[in-house]
């Protein structure tokens, strides 16, 4: 049964942001703001990078606004202004990205102004933007989402949630259905997958933890991985950013959104981040932690699996 | 192009009996890059390395593959050989064809066949080595040694001697630690302090050792060779360099009723005080937290009456930084203070032997300055709570140590031996008293150590009972001592006049906070670990620090002083060349690539890894990127397998080189 | 000592990730003391277990291994003090992904040997190349290398048969 | 010359083509999307959606082999690809905004070099166009002189009929050779009305008007305002049926390997990245105002003609919900 879902309050959360974007805009706060804006399609977004205080009435947002800015304020993303605070709308998952990245020395908490949304939810996909928000077309993370409320942000709009319906998350159990293949089975369905990607990249250009100045797989000496959009490659190329990614993804489950090949690569960082929790009971995103799981270690590691 | 001269070893028949040789060199040839490819009977003997000299020469060869045995055998042999003719000794490589291939298969063809293979791997590889210069750090020919007891003062003596500088530092107000607090020593049980005063005395009259008391580590920064120590001098309220040590201050002083601390709380002491009277340096320290001047800003007696004018009621603390190449760390040990649950310890309080609370429960130590002749009793064992002399003592050991459930799982070493000296002593000053001793076992290896425990008990008279003690209370002015005698299975209940707890061995709290600053890494007790339990007992991994004494682990008076002397020699090994030369396998950053995620300083286990600022010509920051001190990486490469972008490479080990030996299979 | 080996229809090819203090030395050790092994295995030499990035093992099968062993330090014997700490997390971290996406872990053997088990190598060793013998050759990867997008690829019915024909 | 075929006819065209060894490449059902890919049956042709990606792969694959290497001892042996055993394809159902890109990458891959991959496969294969029925708020074609009926880039057209089956039109010698060859197929026209033709939303834009403002406005602050938000990736021109941008590299060992040629984008950071670390175009913008540049511009000053069909797949596909039609509608204004 699809149920709609009440998004009443983004009306005045798109209030509540352009008063506050105008507010440190003008008072020196910050010296740029970064947030959501109407495209010509309806019911589309895109991003947008206001600097001028009468700009915030561009600002808005709704069930539209999928994006993790969080992208724009990582290094990867030199065009960005990185002088002086930077103001930026983030909803409760993008905002983990944040967590995550003060934790990687990306980011320094003082140089950032966190505009939080009180979510109740996003579109899955922006390919048919003018769609009414229910339990249908709500994005997967949405649907086991515990963070709705921005924690730990600047600014948070002064708006009540509206209680959601009751949804079953789709993560776990298409995992559990993975799980329970066998290994020639599940390399089938992933041959399949991996075999429609024509490595246009876009999963790893709108990660906010793909900040690498050089990312491993566009190297040629040697050759890490095969750059070539062949199943072979594309492989070794989701492999390689499954393990860099893992301990250290919060799930914003932007990779497999805009990914045109619709390959599930959210799948992949769920499963990764499941084992985290299982091995090293580590979980990203909720602490600025010094050390990821896979950059520290516990003399009593599990080491069932080595003879 | 490369022109890669092979190398195919016989040894002897050791690898021809089942590897066919003149194949492998034959097939080598023809490997793309390879220009000569020979085999030989010995490739290790000197005809042998003249052969790939000569090769190297007459065929202009560009890297050199020597298949022969294993390289933790011979690699240095062949690299030192091609370094002869010119070439790099990173440029010649080794392909392990005995005992990875002919000694441990039998049939000719699948060994021939695995040794080809082994041979175009590492062909593979080494046109992909680079030529790597040998990494040399200046050495700075001073060492700091952190701790003044005994071995600290050992360690400092004996570098001292060999002729270079020594910086010696101690947080106690005097040197001597607690080896100056002990009577006598087992197992011969000669003075303590008469065979240590003359080595404090030693130590600050000598020439090469500057002595920093009542001081403390603020700061290490550098790597070996080139540490920068930042040491802070408490203020002492005394000019050191005015005091003559006369003591008329002290005599003066109107507060005399501070607890002696050295004396473990037996004696007193005045607020301007040495801390025992064979103190070194012989200047005295003002207990700001105990002085009227300090406490009301009225008194000012020991200014009056000092004669030249030491006392500095102003004197602030200073830093003076001290450039060293190595660090000796000697902190020592304290006991485990049982009195209650220390606040936030892992180690659990030992409530049940009212230590704390009857006053004539005493641990070890105290025991140790009854007993001394310098003693605040002059050497007469008497009792704590009246001044009486006990006639029944009861010693109990393991206190606190080898108690799991307590927190403390290890054996404290010492005190088995100690313990059985304080019976010897007790009867040697207590004709007509009594000793017992509660223990579990007795530990007693060591050269004339069990017969020394022997001695206790069958000359000495000492009761030893076998088993724990359940129950300890006071009673009447005696302490009942309840307990099992587990070897007759029997309750055991003695009305002592004095119990003696053998209490745990600890670090010096603090040791973790000192171990941060120095980067080198601890156990969970907080005793420092060495580099190798066996093989490197006395270096830390950290290169350049070196340990002695009870700070790596409870240790007895004559291990103390060998690991002092052996980490001396360690510096001094570390001294003995201008220039530390080290092998260049270690990780570079390519600073362009770097984003500054920092994982891999996250992982190193060296703290070999720098943030370094990258600037513009104007001088703008334009980022932060990870610097590794070649001079403290230990070559390990954990970095670059932790590292997303591989902007973290270390040489001989490059992903080049070893993706070519993957390929090559 | 010479007895007649068996001749097998599949010989598996063996690639060992291994730290040169421990698991390397353990092998030498295999050696100096003449034990006997399959010839499988083909060693590839780290300092450190730590350096071992799980990139090689994707390469590794790439390029053809049936099986593969990663092998260091006891757990506290690191020469490096903590590399094998890292080596076990990452791994423990990797097996997992490679089996999600359908690698069959029996393939991937990771041990612990010590300078001085030479034997333990052997066994090691031993149990892994029987063990993927009997599994056959790793297909997966080879298989991956062969496929094409159907717009690069030439594999019309037709130029098949051409090909045949040449 | 028109022709009629029913939906029938049009399957046991298709399964004869394939009979016959033809490769028969149309839009199918792959997963959750609709992709151009070859047919293995007629049932697997799929009308009523927009194939995620364009037709162009056909002719410029995703990813291609251009030679093999290999060492033989201390010789290098080399085989060549030989671009005539590509296979004979029928491609059919293809959109107007796909087919018209054809001709405009036919200049640029028999320019200055002839790119024999592209123009055997090319000469190849017929592309079989479909009128569009039905447009989303992304389409464009219009915008840019086009329409959901134009039959340019198409051998022959088809146009669904209001009662099932297709008016069929042949535009160049090889469309009405296919008819003629599959005449039992088809039937004369009988005066059937077609579907009314999609109508996208957007109007013409002077194209020339957005041209002399690009020839003007190389540096201006508008690119940084268009394209700051782009976050590199190549989506917008892999599913774009006109852009052409491509790599090569030898993938392989140093035993053998192959060289390869496949998609690139402008939008990538490394695309002009020089060996000596420079990047002329280092930040996004600059990288964005190059597509735009390209497609307008400098395309239209070499071969007259522009890189875009308005199939509006890049503003579907693009992460940051970037709009070309909205950019030129905004450079129009200017």
């Amino acid at each position: 049964m699809t149920q709609p879902i009440d998004i009443s309050g983004y009306t005045r959360i798109t209030e509540s942001i352009r008063t506050e974007a105008k507010r440190i805009l003008s008072d020196g706060t910050v010296s740029a703001v970064i947030g959501y804006t109407h495209v010509r399609r309806k019911g589309s977004t895109q991003p947008i990078l206001i600097t001028n205080p009468d700009d915030s009435e561009k600002l808005f947002f709704s069930e539209g606004c999928l994006n993790n800015l969080v992208v724009y304020l990582t290094k990867s993303k030199k065009d960005v202004p990185k002088t002086g605070k930077i103001g930026i709308v983030v909803k409760g998952c993008d905002l983990k990205a944040v967590v995550g990245l003060l934790g990687e020395s990306q980011l320094k908490r003082e140089d950032i102004y966190l505009i939080g949304v009180p979510c109740n939810g996003v579109l899955g996909s922006l390919i048919n933007p003018a769609t009414e928000l229910n339990t249908k077309t709500i994005a997967a993370k949405c649907r086991e989402c515990t963070d709705r409320m921005p924690v730990g942000a600047d600014f948070v709009p002064p708006v009540e949630l509206a209680a959601m319906p009751q949804m079953e998350a789709t993560y776990s159990d298409k995992i559990a259905k993975l799980e329970a293949m066998t290994p020639s089975e599940r390399w089938e369905f992933w041959k399949e997958q991996f075999s429609k990607c024509i490595k246009c990249y876009a999963c790893r250009q709108v990660c906010a933890f793909c900040y690498c100045e050089q990312c491993v797989c566009d190297r040629n000496r040697p050759q890490m991985v095969e750059q070539s959009p062949r199943p072979s490659g594309n492989f070794s190329w989701h492999l390689v950013r499954a393990i860099h990614l893992a301990g250290r993804c919060v799930g914003c489950a932007e990779c497999e959104r805009v990914c045109p090949m619709d390959i599930p690569l959210n799948l992949l960082n769920r499963k990764m981040a499941m084992e985290m929790k299982e091995l090293f009971n580590s979980e990203a995103g909720f602490e600025v932690r010094e050390k990821g799981p896979l950059n520290s270690y516990d003399e009593h590691d599990d080491e069932s699996f080595i003879r | 192009m490369s022109r890669i001269g092979v190398f195919i070893c016989h040894c002897g028949e050791n690898i021809s009996r089942t590897v066919d040789v003149e194949l492998v060199a034959s097939t080598a040839s023809q490997f793309p890059g390879v220009a000569f490819a020979t085999d030989y009977k010995y490739m290790c003997s000197d005809p042998g390395q003249s052969l790939i000299k000569k090769a190297v020469s007459e065929h202009r060869l560009t890297h050199v593959v020597v298949a022969a045995c294993s390289p933790r055998m011979h690699e240095r042999t062949f690299r030192k050989a091609v370094e002869q003719v010119g070439l790099n000794p990173f440029l010649c490589e080794m392909a392990n064809i005995r005992e990875h291939c002919s000694w441990v298969h039998e049939d000719r063809e699948e060994a021939t066949q695995k040794a080809i293979e082994i041979v175009g791997m590492l062909v593979e590889r080494v046109k992909k080595n680079r030529v790597l210069p040998t990494i040399t750090v200046p050495v700075t020919k001073r060492a700091l040694v952190i701790g003044g007891g005994i071995a600290g003062i050992q360690a400092a003596l004996d570098i001292a001697d060999a002729g270079h500088q020594v910086v010696l530092v101690e947080r106690e107000p005097s040197i001597g630690g607690h080896m100056a607090q002990l009577s006598e020593t087992f197992p011969t049980l000669d003075c303590s302090q008469c065979i240590m005063t003359p080595k404090m005395v030693d130590l600050a009259n000598h020439p090469n050792i500057i002595m920093h008391t009542y001081s403390e580590i603020e700061q290490v920064d550098g790597y070996i060779g080139n540490f920068q120590v930042t040491i802070r001098k408490k203020a002492r309220s005394v000019d050191e360099n005015k005091c003559t040590g006369c003591g008329i201050c002290m005599t003066k002083c109107p507060q005399k009723k501070i607890p002696n601390i050295f004396d473990r709380n037996l004696g007193t002491r005045t607020a301007i005080y040495v801390p025992f009277p064979q103190a070194v340096p012989n200047v005295p320290v003002i207990d700001r937290e105990n002085c009227t001047m300090f406490k009301t800003g009225k008194c000012g007696v020991c200014q009056k009456v000092c004669g030249p004018g030491a006392i500095d009621f102003n004197q602030q603390d200073t830093l003076i930084v001290e450039p060293v190449g190595a660090i000796v760390v000697a902190t020592g040990f304290e006991l485990y203070d049982i009195t209650e649950k220390p606040k936030g310890s892992p180690i659990k309080g030992y409530g049940e032997f009212g230590h704390g609370k009857i006053p004539d429960v005493i641990d070890g130590l105290t025991f140790e300055r009854l007993a001394s002749a310098s003693g605040p009793t002059g050497g007469k064992i008497l009792r704590p709570s009246d001044g009486k002399e006990p006639k029944q003592v009861v010693f109990i050991q393991c206190v606190g140590s080898r108690s799991r459930e307590k927190g403390i799982s290890y054996c404290s070493k010492i005190c088995c031996m100690y313990t059985a000296k304080h019976t010897m002593l007790y009867h040697h000053k207590v004709h007509d008293g009594q000793a017992y001793v509660f223990f579990m076992d007795a530990r007693v290896p060591g050269k004339s150590y069990d017969e020394f425990w022997r001695r206790a008990i069958e000359e000495e008279e000492a009761v030893y009972i076998r088993g724990m003690v359940s129950r300890l209370y006071q009673k009447g002015d005696k302490i009942v001592v309840m307990g099992s005698d587990i070897s007759v299975g029997v309750q055991v209940e003695i009305e002592a006049d004095l119990v003696v707890l053998a209490t745990a061995v600890q670090p010096r709290k603090g040791a973790d906070a000192l171990a941060q600053k120095l980067g080198i890494s601890y156990d969970k007790y907080h005793f420092y670990s060495e580099a190798h339990a066996k093989l490197k007992p006395v270096e830390c991994a950290t290169a350049g620090i070196y340990l002695a004494g009870a700070c790596q682990g409870p240790k007895d008076i004559p291990d103390t002083v060998s690991q002092a002397s052996a980490a001396a020699a360690k510096v001094m090994t570390l001294f003995s060349k201008d220039k530390l030369e080290r092998e260049p396998i270690v990780a570079r950053v390519k600073e362009n690539n770097c984003v500054g995620c920092f994982a891999c300083r996250k992982v190193c286990a060296y703290g070999a890894v720098e943030e370094k600022e990258i600037r513009d010509r104007q001088g703008n920051l334009i980022k932060m990127v990870a610097y590794v001190n070649p001079g403290v990486c230990a070559g390990c490469g954990t970095c670059q397998a932790t590292c997303p972008s591989k902007s973290v490479e270390l040489d001989g080990y490059t992903d080049e080189q070893i993706v070519a030996m993957i390929e090559a299979l | 000592m010479h007895t007649e080996k068996p001749k097998h229809d599949f010989e598996p090819k063996i690639i060992a990730f291994v730290c040169t203090w421990c698991t390397y030395a353990g092998a030498d050790l295999a050696g100096t003391s003449r034990m006997q092994y399959p010839a499988n295995v083909r060693v590839l030499k780290f300092p450190c277990t730590g350096r071992i990035d799980p990139v090689f093992i994707i390469k590794a099968f790439q390029q053809g291994a049936d099986g593969i062993l990663i092998s260091g330090c006891h757990p506290g014997d690191c020469h490096y003090i903590s590399g094998n700490y890292h080596a076990r997390r990452r791994f423990a971290a990797f097996r997992k992904l490679l089996e999600f996406i359908g690698v069959d872990l029996n393939r991937i053997q990771f041990s612990w040997v010590s300078a001085a088990e030479g034997g333990k190598w052997v066994d090691v060793v031993t149990d892994l190349t029987e063990r993927v013998r009997t599994m056959g050759p790793m297909v997966e990867f080879k298989d991956l290398a062969l496929e094409e997008q159907w717009s690069g690829g030439l594999n019309s019915p037709d130029l098949q048969e051409i090909y045949e024909a040449m | 010359m028109q022709k009629q075929i029913t939906e029938a006819n049009l399957r046991l065209l298709i399964d004869s083509l394939l009979l016959k060894g033809q490769r028969v490449v149309g839009p199918r059902q792959s997963g959750a999307m609709v992709l151009y890919e070859p047919l293995s049956s007629a049932s697997d042709l799929v009308f009523n959606e927009q194939p995620r990606r364009s037709a162009k792969e056909a002719f410029f694959p995703i990813c291609e082999d251009l030679l093999e290497y290999r060492k033989n001892g201390q010789q290098i042996d080399l085989e060549d690809i030989e671009p005539s055993r590509f296979p004979e394809t029928v491609l059919i159902g293809v959109r107007p905004c796909d087919a018209a890109a054809m001709p405009v990458l036919d200049s640029v891959f028999s320019w200055d070099y002839k790119d024999q991959f592209y123009l055997e496969r090319r000469s190849r294969t017929i592309i079989i166009g479909l009128a569009c029925t039905s447009a989303d708020d992304a389409c464009f074609c219009t915008a840019v002189g086009l329409s959901p009926g134009d039959s340019k880039g198409s051998d022959l057209m088809f146009s669904h009929l209001v009662n099932g089956g297709f008016l069929v039109e042949s535009h160049t010698d090889k469309g009405a050779l296919f008819l003629e060859s599959w005449k039992d197929r088809f039937t004369e026209p009988d005066g059937s009305k077609t579907l009314p033709l999609a109508q996208p939303e957007a109007t013409p834009f002077d194209l020339k008007k957005i041209k002399g403002w690009l020839d003007d406005h190389f540096e201006d602050p508008a690119w940084d305002s268009i394209a700051t938000r782009c976050v590199g990736c190549g989506a917008c021109a892999f599913v774009c049926p006109a852009c052409h941008c491509f790599d090569i590299i030898d993938e392989g060992t140093e035993k053998s390997g192959k060289r390869r040629k496949f998609w690139d984008a402008c939008g990538f950071s490394k695309f002009t990245n020089h060996a000596s670390g420079h990047n002329p175009r280092d930040l996004q913008p600059k990288r964005y105002r190059n597509r735009i540049m390209h497609k307008f511009k400098y395309y239209d000053d070499k071969f007259g003609q522009n890189l875009c069909t308005g199939c509006g797949r890049c503003i579907r596909v693009c992460p940051v919900g970037i709009d070309i039609a909205g950019i030129l509608e905004e450079i129009e204004k200017k």
